[in-house]
């Protein structure tokens, strides 16, 4: 990967990170409301995934989504808009933390139902196939997510019909407080792939080149061989599940020792042990980083709140 | 016009709109190889191919769903429920996901499907294969409920439905497909959304849908050589629900019976019952009667089944009880 | 008498069947480690353990459908459904199965299970995640639906569905866990399927449930200083529905309004709006007015949704209305 | 296995068969309505397997029911009964077909909806733990059913909380029309136990003695290791899904193979050239299941029909 791509994916991490320190702010002010769940931790997932993807295959994920919003190009400022529920959100303030999507960037939302996403993903793939085009639909969620039942019909009906999905499990070890030993039959997620006879494999999420590479294998692999994969990214979640998490199911040094393993300190001493950058340039990064936040929180405060007449616009395309 | 079955008008309804549109393709549980449980699509799979003819697994969540997906990014599928009581099994993603998409995302989606369901009991097929659960469907904004009561609007809502760009569930019944009527030969489309007058008459307004239209027609014959004129409304979408037809005819009999095969706490006549003491208060001579299904999960013996199922001398007497 | 919460009230109905009896336990989502994302079960973990507070996969079909299998060998398990919104995920056991189980065997098998679901909106949660669906399961005959709108109620209410022998599905709301009520300190419980007067005047009845109670018991307040005397009847219970105290006080009052949180059309006050009319049309003195959730899928933004949710304005101007 | 119980599954496939017959018989003279769902061809598969349970362990199936019934030991009277909706069936004419059960052998019923009766097994093994026994349940479904969610869920949450449940797949190679290679990811069923980390195997399905012996392997390891196990058995039915199968989607010749690899006839085969017993007292055994079909219709068609007033009975325990 080139230089200036590695330092875009720098500036995607630490631009992530601090949108979601801000949202987190935010709400402890009552500004956002709802459900809030933060991605910080998980980084490195994201973001090296969506770089190997082409700009015509399809992003869709679960609640956890500002990242990937991110990662995909949405505006930070129409992300936080979202977040404060404006009119300039990325769903019109409809949707909220959960629900951010933007069509128009391929990025198919944030979905706040366990696992339901899988089958519609399953959906875009075959509505792909149905066209004959070569689009690659990227599904990602979280390893609670793979003892619903949807993700199983998802998983074979993308095996039987051969679709192009690259499905990735976020196995950041806890859904909720439930460990993914307490859920879940086996604790590698990737092995339930074998259930259906479907390649796959398992990288560490923390690192952001490692999943980037075998981002770029996978979606390769079900580009050009047509079917589904499933790619297992070890990662792990920082803060609570979402804003008011007692944890007690997890000891902070645990926290702390996925700390150590940060994956933008990671990312920088790379980039820096490497020298691909400077720890100067990667500060400058950071710096403008702090100042699109503090545009995005302006630009969201600063923005309208939805018209009360647009209320019941949308329920249907026709009416 | 010919005369044909319900089968018939379902039929080409799809195949012709299959004709019509490239994006139109059919999914479910055997539609192709099988021709369809119920024999609607009988010739298709030879006919349009397994691209177009889709066998899926015994998975109705990623039925919905993926149709869901596919409607999202441009096509046009039709996803078959072999009978609405499979439904259940795919609820989250016909009430959560088909009807909220669009809205939750600020409009940025479109999900131009149908999803057909066969319905109704009378066939003993006992408690989880007999419901008619029409109505908790019809609870949730952002989906549309069509179900027809003759070949005619089955054929034209059909066609509407598959051309909609919105989810659509069409309800179909599965004692009705040999059911004949007259079914105009040209091509034609009907508007989801709109009750419609099946029999004129005077004295008294029975509101119904789908099977209860022919219990209401054999009523309303029966009636008429005593003299009682029945004026028949049929609703045919139950959202969005159209109910100025029923308050037409309301204001002009003042009085008004309501026919539905599902059970009746809860049902559609609940909220048709509602919206004419709301919408037509002054016009009201006699409390609104329901005829709906008595309350007890369907039982395979048919003597039983028959007690709990709305019939004909039902609805006779409710009408006798209204004047 | 104490002042307690409704979490508190519900957390103790709980405790108190567990400690009571050996074959009670409760399994769902995050109820034990973490302490039930309500933190209605805080502190069971540790006083029960694992064996009898069972933290589950997210699946919430197999949540029900192992507590109805563990309900039919003889265990009274309460499972939890972290929001109804989840109920979705599990409706073909929730109204295909526990309802259906008994009957269909003839008689053979009872299912004592209780399955406890949080609803409703106003917490900016969004579309998928703010509902109150309550009637489309109070539509199934088989089960028992139960909503209570104060701790008294719900603790009463609670340890009944766990000693009944029935499927019952006792649905909470979100918003209420912090409502303050006296609660009886000595042990009782109440009825499954009595409705109850909560307020008592002569003017108007208030017919609600759950969340719409506080809304009411406010409107009530508000129109007193008016000199507007409003009866509040809570249905608590909406399968088996009692509509005798209902009945009862429009009969006094000759006129009604509905309040619920669910969205209008097909919802619980049309049932009951139906059944005031067929009951006591000669006792009309205006249509029964409904107050309930618009007919969209409810937005995240603030202000949006609560334009959407019924509030006390609509309760006092829906009275204003019948009067 | 002694002869004599022996015998007694070679009576028990027969009567399955020739109860099944005059079923079938019954539903052409419209005096059965309904769906009928035949087991033939697969006799060897539940009776084989219910020779191996105790009288402690459940048995739960799908709505092809007749046989595991008879082989739990509800008496064909009341089968034949129910299939005629009269009050002395097994379910007294409310199941009908597909909802036979008798709690008092242990055998919780015929189950309509495909899949859903298998997160109801788990729950009973659950009930079971709950209650410290050694209980074993024997759930039995197609392979069709392995593709709905409500297999995963109900598999993963055996294995999570090990749960003592031996899952058969009976594997007839169709779920009505769609051939297992046509509707799931994997042709061998057991392969999807591996999702899990599940033990399993594979079985002929039309030899009854073995799976008798697989199945007392099973369940031995189910009962003494407290886990579940997914058993396999390879088998087909002879007849259509269910009355009125137009059976596009095979071949004659594909039955025609099969039906020389009839499970009667092999048992029967085993029985003679092993000189467990004779030609004749095989017939013997055939002559004794004509008197008791003709016995078992005689009696459902004498029996009264439930009364219309208990329509309304058994909604609810408490009303
Ligand atoms: C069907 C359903 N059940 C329960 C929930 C509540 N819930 C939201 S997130 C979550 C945990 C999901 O864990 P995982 O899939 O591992 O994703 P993570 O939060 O770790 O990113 C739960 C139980 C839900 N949203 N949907
Ligand atoms: C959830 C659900 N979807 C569809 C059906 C209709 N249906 C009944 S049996 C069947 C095929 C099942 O095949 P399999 O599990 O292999 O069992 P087999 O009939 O071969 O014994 C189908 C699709 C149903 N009963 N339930
Ligand atoms: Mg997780
Ligand atoms: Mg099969």
């Amino acid at each position: 990967m080139k230089k200036e791509a590695q330092l875009d994916l720098y500036h995607q991490m630490v631009l992530i990170r601090r949108i979601e320190e801000q949202a987190a702010e935010l709400y402890q002010q009552g500004k956002i409301g709802g459900f809030l769940h933060l991605y910080i931790g998980q980084e490195a997932v994201s973001t090296g995934l969506i770089a190997a993807r082409q700009p015509h295959d399809r992003v869709i994920t679960a609640y956890r989504d500002h990242g990937v919003a991110i990662n995909c190009g949405l505006p930070a400022n129409e992300v936080m808009a979202e977040l404060l529920g404006k009119a300039t959100g990325v769903s019109k303030g409809r949707g909220g933390s959960m629900h951010m999507a933007d069509a128009s960037k391929n990025f198919w939302g944030g979905h706040a139902i366990v696992g339901a996403h899988l089958p519609i993903a399953a959906g875009f793939a075959l509505g792909d196939q149905y066209a004959g085009n070569d689009n690659v639909t990227i599904c990602m969620f979280g390893e609670g997510a793979t003892n619903i039942g949807f993700f199983h019909e998802a998983l074979n009906l993308a095996q039987v019909w051969k679709l192009k999905v690259l499905w990735v499990c976020e196995n950041n070890k806890y859904g909720m407080g439930t460990s993914v030993e307490r859920a879940s039959a086996v604790p590698e997620i990737r092995q339930k792939a074998e259930g259906y006879g479907m390649p796959n494999s398992r990288v560490d999420g923390m690192d952001v080149m490692k999943v980037y590479e075998a981002a770029c294998d996978a979606i390769e692999k079900v580009r050009t061989e047509s079917h589904p994969y499933l790619l297992e990214a070890v990662t792990y979640r920082y803060r609570g599940h979402s804003m008011g998490d007692p944890e007690r199911y997890r000891k902070p040094e645990e926290i702390k020792q996925w700390q150590e393993n940060d994956p933008i300190g990671i990312f920088r001493k790379q980039l820096v042990s490497k020298k691909t950058t400077s720890e100067k340039a990667l500060d400058e990064i950071e710096a403008r980083v702090t100042q699109e936040v503090a545009a995005a929180v302006e630009f969201a405060e600063s923005s309208p709140e939805p018209e009360l007449d647009d209320l019941f616009k949308n329920i249907y395309a026709e009416s | 016009m010919s005369k044909i079955t319900m089968r018939e008008a379902i039929s080409k309804a799809i195949w012709e709109e299959m004709e019509r549109d490239p994006s139109v393709f059919i999914m479910g549980e055997e539609v192709g190889v099988w021709g369809g449980t119920y024999a609607v699509t009988k010739g298709f799979y030879d006919h349009f191919g397994a691209r177009r003819v889709k066998d899926s697994p015994i998975a109705e969540a990623v039925i919905i769903g993926s149709a869901i997906g596919a409607a999202m990014v441009g096509q046009r599928p039709i996803a078959e429920l072999m009978t609405i009581n499979f439904a259940f099994s795919a609820m989250e993603h016909i009430v959560n996901e088909a009807a909220k998409l669009r809205y939750m995302f600020g409009g940025q989606f479109t999900i131009p499907m149908v999803i057909r369901a066969v319905g109704g009991g009378g066939r003993q097929l006992g408690a989880t294969h007999s419901q008619t659960p029409d109505v908790i469907f019809a609870h949730f904004p952002g989906l549309k409920v069509v179900s027809p009561g003759t070949p005619a609007d089955a054929k034209g809502l059909l066609k509407s439905a598959i051309r909609s760009n919105d989810p659509v569930l069409f309800i179909e019944h599965a004692a009705m497909y040999q059911l004949r009527g007259d079914v105009p030969d040209e091509e034609y489309t009907l508007p989801i959304g709109k009750s419609t007058v099946q029999r004129e008459g005077s004295d008294v307004t029975i509101v119904t849908y789908c099977k209860g239209l022919e219990l209401s027609m054999k009523a309303a014959e029966q009636l008429a050589s005593e003299g009682i004129r029945v004026e028949i409304v049929d609703l045919r979408t139950l959202r969005p629900l159209d109910m100025q037809p029923v308050i037409e005819s309301f204001k002009k009999t003042n009085r008004a019976v309501i026919v539905e095969e599902g059970w009746k706490s809860f049902g559609v006549g609940a909220e048709v019952a509602s919206r004419i003491y709301e919408e037509a208060f002054d016009y009201l001579d006699a409390p609104v009667r329901r005829v709906a299904q008595d309350e007890v999960p369907l039982p395979y013996n048919r003597t039983l089944e028959q007690a709990a199922l709305p019939q004909v001398e039902d609805v006779i007497a409710a009408v006798r009880e209204v004047l």
